[in-house]
C-alpha cells in the first residue's frame, strides 16, 4: 500500500465524505471524520519521511503515464504543507463536537462534517497533484464547501460574508482558468513538470506574460493578499468558530502553495522576477499589507475581526519573503506558513471556546475572563506573543529568519519596516491582554467557566506546539530549507 | 429517384424556411402579444415538420432517421402544449388583447403584466 | 438547400432575440425565447447535415426537451410570483377556472 | 451574443435578464456545435440553458423581480475591466491563430488521444475515454464537486417539514390540477420516453455524445418537470429525500469503489485496465460503471438541490400565510 | 490581416468575458452578479473550446475514414469546469435566497448599510450594558 500513499492522501476524506451521508448520526459522524482526518495526517508524516529519503515522488493516476494522464507528484514542498493541514485539521476537529453542537443546529450537523471532510480534500488535492487543471478541480472542491461552511454561521452577516467570499473566490478561480488555458494553448500541455520544460521555449510571448499574470492575480484573491482581502475578514469573523480556526491555519496556506509552485517550478525564476518586475510589486503589496492590515487591526472591536486583518498581516510577512526571490527568503516565507499555522490555529481554536462560554467575541466581553478562564487566555497570550514575535515562541523563529533574510540582501530599511510590523502587533496583541486581565469583569454577568477539556486539549496542544518549534527549530528548519533548495534546484 | 428526393427534400426544406421566416416577421412586426402568438404558435409547429421532414428526405442513415422522427414526434406535442400554456398564463394574468379601441389599454395591460414589485 | 435553411433560421434567430430584448410583456419574452429554443434545435439538426456528421441528433433532442421545461418553469414560477405578489386581490378569471 | 450580453447588463427586470441568460446559454450551446464540441454542447444546452434557468428562475421568484438604480458609480469597475480586457487583448497577439491546426495545442498531447485511444481504451468518442479514462480523476473531482453543491444547498436550505404547512400547500397544488390539465397530460405521456431517453445517454455515452453527466441532468430534468406541474410533495412521495440523498453519495462511492478495486489489483488508482484479464474490457468495464456513478450522483444532486429551493420557496408562503 | 482574422474570434470572446465581468462588479443585484458570473465563465468556455478547434476537422468521435478530429482535450476539461459552473451558480443562488430571507433585500448596498447597521446597533446594546 506504501506505493499508493500520494492518492490516499487524497481519497481517503474524499470517501469518508459520503461515508458520513450514510452513517447519518452526529457523534458517530464526527469519529469518523476524525479518524479519516488522522489518518490523513499519518499518510501526510509517512509521506514526507519518504520524500525526505528518496525525494520526489510520482504517482500516475489511471495507469498512463504523464503528461496524458494526471499525475500525482509530491516532493518536499508539498509534502511539508499537507502535513501542516491535515495537522491543524485534526487537531481542530478535535474540539469541533463540542463547539459545533452549540453553534449548529441538530440537522445540520453532519452536513457540517461532510463539508468539512471535502474542504480539506480539496486543499489536500490542490497540494499533491501535479496536474494544472486538476488544481482547478480541487480548488472548486475547497472553495465551495468553503463557502457553505462559513454560511452556516449563526449570524445573517455569515451569509453576506459567505456571498462576497463566493463571489470573489469564482472571479479567483476563473482567472485560475483562464491563465491555465493560456498556458496550455501555448504549450499543449497541462502537466506541471511537462509545462516547466515547455514554457521556455514561449516564455518571451505576450500570451504566456498574460497566462502568469491571471494566473496570479486569481492565486493572490484566493490568499487575500493585501489589496484583494475584502472578503477574509468577515468571513473568518462570522463563519462558526471551528471553520475559522481550520481555515485560518490552512486556506491561505494552499493559495501561497500555489503562488510558489506556479513561480518557482512551474514558470521559473528567471521568467518571474526577471521578465517581470514581479517581485518589486509583491514587496510593495506585502510591506503595505503588513501595516495597512495591523492597523485596521488596532481598531477592530471583534476580536475575531482583530486576527483575522493580523491574519492578512502575516500573508504580507509571507509575501516579503517571498519577493526576496532568495533561498533564505523562501525558506523563512515556507516557516512563516507553518508557524502561522500553529499559531492562527491556536488563537481562533482558544477564541472557539470563548465563543462556547460567553457567546461573543466582541473585545468588551473579553473583561475579567483572564481569572474566569485562566487557561484559555493563556493560550491566547501565548499565541498572541507568538504573532508578536517574541523569543521562545514559533513567531520568533521566522521573524528572525525573514529579517536575516532581508539583511542578506542588504535591505537594512526593510529588515526595520519587519519589526516596525511587529510593534504594530504588539498593540493589537496588549488590547487583549489588558481587557482580559486587568478589567473588572462586566457588573451583572454570570461568571463563566474555564472551558471544557474538549477544547483545552486541543488549544493547549498547538499552543505547546507553539513553544516547542520556537525552542527546538531543528525539525522545521531542517525541512523547510529543503523545501527551498529543492525548489531553487528545480529552477536553476 | 435519388433526383426526385434530392428535390423533394429540397422542397419541403425551403418551405420550411419560408414558414420561419414568415413566424419570425410575425413576432417581429405583429402589434400585440395574442397576434404574435398566433404567428409563432402556427407556423413553428409545421415549420420544424417540413424542414425536419426535409432533413429525412436526405437520406441517412435508418438510425439518423429514426432520431428525427422522434424530434419531430416531441415537437408536435411540445410545441402545442407550450403554446396553450403561455396563452393561457396569459389571459390568467390579465394581459388583455389589443382591439383598436384600447391603445391605451395596452400600456396598462402591459404594465399590468410586467408590473414591477415593490419588495 | 440545406445550407438556405440554416441561413433563414439564423436570420429568424435573430428576429426572435430582438423580441426577447424588446419585450414589452414578460410574455413577450417567454414566446419568443420558446421559438428560439424551437429554431436552435432545427439549427443543430441542420447543422449536422451541413457538417456531415448527422448522428448527432442527440443533441437536438436534449434542446427540445430542455426548452419546453425552461417554458414550463418560467410559466409556473412567473404563475407563482404573479400569485405571491398580486396577493389575494381577486382574480376572476382565475377563480373561475 | 455581445447583443445579449449587453442586454443583460441593461434590462432591469430580473425575469427577462434570466430568460436572456437562458438564450445566451442555447446561443453558446449552438456555437460550442459548430465548434466540434458536441458533447459540451450537450452539457451546456441541459445546464446553462435548462437547470441554470431553472434555479434561477426559482430564486427569482423568491426574492423580487426588479432592480434598484445602481447608486455607486461603475468608473472604477469600467476601469478594472478595461484594463482586463486590455491585458487580454495584448496577450492575444502571440497566439496561435484560430483553427490552425500546427498550433502547440495539437501536436504534444492531444494525438494520442485521437489517434491511439481507439487501441488502448476501444471507445470511439474520444470525449470520453479522456474524461472517464486518461483524465478520471479530473471526473472523480467533478463529482466530488457537484456532490459538494448538493451537501451545501442542503446546508443552507434544507428546513424542517411541520405537517401544518402542507395542507396548505396541498390546496395550492389542487387548485393547479384543473389549470395545468393539459400540461399534465403531456407531460405524464411523455415523462417515460424522456426517462428512456436519459438510459439511452447514459449508455450510448461510448459511441456518440453523451454520458452520465448528461444522463444525469436529463433524468433530474424528467423529475424536475413532474415537481413543476405535480407539485412538490407528489414528487416527494415519488423519490423521497433520504433516498436522494443515499444515491448522490453512493454514485461518488461508486467511482471511488472502482478506484480502490483497480489498486487492490495491482494497478494505480482508477487503472481500468486491472479490472479485466483484457485491458480493453476492463476499460469498458471502469468507464461503465464511473459514467453510472456519475450519472447517479448528478441526478440526485440536481433533484436534491431542485427539490430544496421549492420546498423553500413553499416554506416561504405557508409562513406568508400563516402570518396573514 | 491575417492577424485579425486568426484572432478575431477570440476577441469576441474576450468582449464576451468584459461584459459578464463588468456586470459582476458593477450591478449591485446579487442576482445579476450570478448571471454576470454565468456569463464571463460560459466565455471562457467559448475561449478554451476555440482554442481547440482545427480547421476542417470534426468533432472527436472516432469513424471510418476521418482522420481529422478537433482536440478532444479541452472539450474535456470543458465538461469539468461547466459542473463547477452549475455547482457555483446552484451554491450562490442558494445563498441569495438565505440572505433575502435574512436581510429582506437582494441589493450589495442595502445589504452592505445594513449590515454596518448591525455593527452599530451592537455597540449601542454594548454601551446600555
Amino acid at each position: 500500500m506504501l506505493v499508493h500513499l500520494p492518492i490516499l492522501q487524497v481519497i481517503v476524506p474524499l470517501i469518508a465524505a459520503p461515508t458520513c451521508l450514510i452513517l447519518r448520526k452526529p457523534k458517530l459522524v464526527w469519529l469518523f471524520t476524525l479518524l479519516a482526518s488522522s489518518l490523513a495526517f499519518v499518510i501526510s508524516i509517512l509521506l514526507l519521511q519518504q520524500v525526505m529519503l528518496t525525494g520526489t515522488i510520482s504517482y500516475e493516476l489511471g495507469g498512463w503515464s504523464p503528461p496524458w494522464g494526471i499525475e500525482y507528484r509530491i516532493d518536499k514542498l508539498n509534502a511539508f504543507i499537507a502535513l501542516i493541514i491535515s495537522g491543524v485539521s485534526t487537531v481542530v476537529l478535535l474540539a469541533a463536537q463540542t463547539s459545533i453542537e452549540k453553534e449548529i443546529p441538530q440537522e445540520k450537523q453532519t452536513l457540517f462534517y461532510i463539508l468539512y471532510l471535502l474542504s480539506l480534500t480539496g486543499m489536500l488535492g490542490i497540494l499533491t497533484t501535479g496536474d494544472a487543471f486538476n488544481v482547478f478541480v480541487f480548488l472548486e472542491i475547497s472553495s465551495l464547501s468553503a463557502y457553505s461552511l462559513i454560511a452556516l454561521g449563526k449570524d445573517r452577516r455569515a451569509l453576506w460574508a459567505s456571498f462576497q467570499y463566493l463571489i470573489m473566490g469564482t472571479i479567483g478561480a476563473t482567472f485560475i482558468l483562464i491563465g491555465i488555458g493560456l498556458m496550455y494553448q501555448m504549450t499543449g500541455t497541462l502537466n506541471m513538470a511537462d509545462l516547466a520544460t515547455r514554457l521556455p521555449e514561449v516564455a518571451e510571448t505576450r500570451t504566456i506574460t498574460t497566462a502568469y499574470v491571471f494566473f496570479i492575480v486569481g492565486v493572490c484573491l484566493k490568499l487575500a493578499l493585501f489589496p484583494l482581502h475584502f472578503w477574509l475578514p468577515n468571513a473568518y469573523t462570522y463563519a462558526p468558530s471551528i471553520v475559522t480556526a481550520f481555515f485560518a491555519a490552512t486556506s491561505t496556506k494552499v493559495a501561497a502553495y500555489l503562488l510558489i509552485r506556479f513561480t518557482f517550478s512551474i514558470f521559473g525564476i528567471s521568467f518571474s522576477f526577471t521578465t517581470l518586475p514581479m517581485e518589486t510589486l509583491f514587496l510593495i503589496l506585502g510591506i503595505s499589507g503588513i501595516f495597512i492590515a495591523s492597523t485596521v487591526a488596532i481598531y477592530q472591536d471583534n476580536i475575531k475581526h482583530v486576527f483575522a486583518y493580523s491574519s492578512v498581516a502575516q500573508v504580507g510577512y509571507m509575501i516579503v519573503g517571498f519577493s526576496l526571490t532568495t533561498h533564505a527568503g523562501l525558506t523563512a516565507m515556507l516557516l512563516h506558513m507553518f508557524n502561522h499555522a500553529l499559531m492562527k490555529g491556536a488563537l481562533f481554536l482558544a477564541l472557539a471556546a470563548v465563543v462556547y462560554r460567553v457567546g461573543s467575541t466582541r473585545i468588551a466581553d473579553f473583561q475579567g475572563l483572564g481569572r474566569q478562564m485562566p487557561l484559555t487566555m493563556a493560550a491566547i497570550v501565548v499565541g498572541g506573543l507568538s504573532l508578536i514575535g517574541v523569543p521562545l515562541t514559533v513567531g520568533f523563529v521566522s521573524k528572525w529568519y525573514l529579517v536575516v533574510a532581508v539583511i542578506e540582501k542588504g535591505w537594512w530599511w526593510l529588515a526595520g519596516l519587519v519589526l516596525l510590523g511587529s510593534l504594530l502587533a504588539v498593540i493589537y496583541v496588549w488590547r487583549i491582554v489588558e481587557t482580559a486581565y486587568f478589567k473588572a469583569p462586566i457588573a451583572g454577568r454570570q461568571p463563566v467557566k474555564e472551558a471544557p477539556m474538549a477544547f483545552l486539549v486541543p488549544v493547549w496542544l498547538l499552543v505547546s506546539a507553539n513553544v516547542y518549534f520556537g525552542i527546538d527549530t531543528r525539525l522545521s528548519v531542517e525541512i523547510a530549507t529543503a523545501a527551498a533548495k529543492s525548489l531553487f534546484g528545480v529552477a536553476q | 429517384m435519388e433526383a426526385m428526393l434530392s428535390l423533394l427534400s429540397g422542397f419541403f426544406l425551403l418551405f420550411g424556411s419560408f414558414l420561419c421566416l414568415s413566424g419570425g416577421v410575425g413576432i417581429l412586426r405583429f402589434p400585440d402579444f395574442y397576434t404574435r402568438m398566433h404567428a409563432v404558435g402556427v407556423t413553428d409547429t409545421l415549420a420544424a415538420a417540413m424542414i425536419l421532414i426535409g432533413l429525412m428526405l436526405q437520406n441517412p442513415e435508418t438510425l439518423v432517421i429514426i432520431k428525427l422522427m422522434l424530434i419531430l414526434l416531441m415537437t408536435l406535442f411540445i410545441s402545442p402544449a407550450a403554446s396553450h400554456a403561455l396563452g393561457q398564463a396569459a389571459v390568467l394574468n390579465n394581459l388583455s388583447p389589443l382591439v383598436d379601441s384600447n391603445i391605451k389599454d395596452l400600456d396598462k395591460s402591459t404594465a399590468s403584466g410586467d408590473k414591477p414589485s415593490k419588495s | 438547400m440545406v445550407i438556405a435553411a440554416t441561413l433563414a433560421i439564423l436570420v429568424v434567430m435573430v428576429l426572435a432575440i430582438i423580441r426577447a430584448v424588446a419585450g414589452p410583456s414578460l410574455y413577450d419574452r417567454i414566446l419568443a425565447v420558446n421559438m428560439f429554443g424551437t429554431k436552435t434545435v432545427l439549427l443543430i439538426s441542420l447543422l449536422g447535415f451541413v457538417m456531415g456528421r448527422p448522428e448527432f441528433l442527440d443533441i437536438a433532442m436534449v434542446y427540445a426537451l430542455i426548452n419546453f421545461i425552461s417554458v414550463i418553469g418560467v410559466l409556473r414560477l412567473s404563475d407563482a410570483f404573479n400569485s405571491k405578489h398580486n396577493g389575494r386581490v381577486a382574480n376572476p378569471m382565475k377563480r373561475d377556472s | 451574443m455581445v447583443g445579449i450580453a449587453l442586454a443583460v447588463n441593461q434590462i432591469k427586470d430580473m425575469f427577462a435578464v434570466v430568460m436572456l441568460a437562458g438564450i445566451y446559454g442555447l446561443v453558446s450551446a449552438s456555437f460550442f456545435v459548430a465548434m466540434d464540441a458536441v458533447d459540451v454542447a450537450f452539457t451546456e444546452a441541459s445546464v446553462g440553458a435548462g437547470i441554470s434557468t431553472l434555479l434561477m428562475l426559482t430564486t427569482v421568484a423568491m426574492t423580487g423581480r426588479t432592480e434598484h438604480e445602481a447608486s455607486h458609480k461603475p468608473l472604477l469597475a469600467l476601469l478594472v475591466v478595461t484594463v482586463t480586457g486590455g491585458l487580454l487583448i495584448y496577450g492575444t497577439f502571440d497566439m496561435p491563430y484560430f483553427g490552425s491546426a500546427d498550433a502547440p495545442v495539437h501536436n504534444h498531447v492531444a494525438p494520442r488521444y485521437i489517434y491511439d485511444s481507439m487501441k488502448e481504451i476501444g471507445v470511439p468518442n474520444m470525449v470520453t475515454s479522456v474524461l472517464a479514462s486518461y483524465r478520471g480523476f479530473d471526473t472523480f473531482g467533478e463529482v466530488t464537486v457537484i456532490f459538494t453543491a448538493g451537501i451545501g444547498v442542503l446546508a443552507l436550505l434544507s428546513v424542517v417539514r411541520r405537517p401544518k404547512n402542507d395542507a396548505a400547500v396541498e390546496a395550492i397544488n389542487d387548485s393547479m390540477h384543473e389549470k395545468h390539465l393539459v400540461l399534465r397530460v403531456v407531460i405524464k405521456t411523455m415523462i417515460p420516453f424522456i426517462l428512456l431517453y436519459a438510459f439511452y445517454v447514459q449508455f450510448h455515452g461510448d459511441y456518440g455524445p453523451g454520458g452520465g453527466f448528461q444522463a444525469g441532468v436529463i433524468f433530474a430534468a424528467a423529475i424536475i418537470m413532474y415537481a413543476l406541474l405535480f407539485g412538490l410533495s407528489a414528487a416527494r412521495r415519488v423519490i423521497t429525500q433520504p433516498v436522494v440523498q443515499l444515491l448522490s453519495a453512493l454514485g461518488v462511492l461508486i467511482y471511488g469503489s472502482v478506484g480502490f478495486v483497480s489498486m487492490l489489483n495491482g494497478g494505480s488508482f482508477l487503472d481500468y485496465s486491472v479490472l479485466s484479464a483484457d485491458p480493453i474490457a476492463g476499460q469498458h468495464l471502469g468507464i461503465l460503471l464511473i459514467e453510472l456513478g456519475v450519472g447517479l450522483t448528478v441526478a440526485s444532486v440536481m433533484i436534491i438541490i431542485f427539490f430544496s429551493f421549492s420546498a423553500r420557496s413553499e416554506y416561504q408562503q405557508a409562513k406568508k400565510g400563516e402570518s396573514l | 490581416m491575417t492577424m485579425i482574422l486568426g484572432l478575431y474570434n477570440y476577441w469576441i470572446v474576450i468582449v464576451l468575458m468584459m461584459i459578464g465581468f463588468y456586470i459582476i462588479i458593477a450591478h449591485g443585484h446579487l442576482i445579476k452578479k450570478i448571471i454576470g458570473l454565468n456569463i464571463f465563465q460560459t466565455s471562457v468556455f467559448i475561449f478554451y473550446i476555440s482554442v481547440g478547434k482545427v480547421e476542417g476537422a470534426t468533432a472527436p468521435i472516432w469513424q471510418e475514414g476521418i482522420l481529422l478530429y478537433s482536440n478532444p482535450l479541452p472539450h474535456v476539461l470543458i465538461l469539468t469546469a461547466i459542473v463547477v459552473g452549475i455547482a457555483t451558480t446552484a451554491l450562490g443562488l442558494a445563498l441569495i435566497v438565505r440572505i433575502k430571507e435574512a436581510y429582506g433585500s437582494v441589493d450589495e448596498d442595502e445589504i452592505q448599510s445594513m449590515d454596518n447597521q448591525d455593527v452599530a446597533n451592537q455597540e449601542k446594546e454594548h454601551q446600555q450594558c
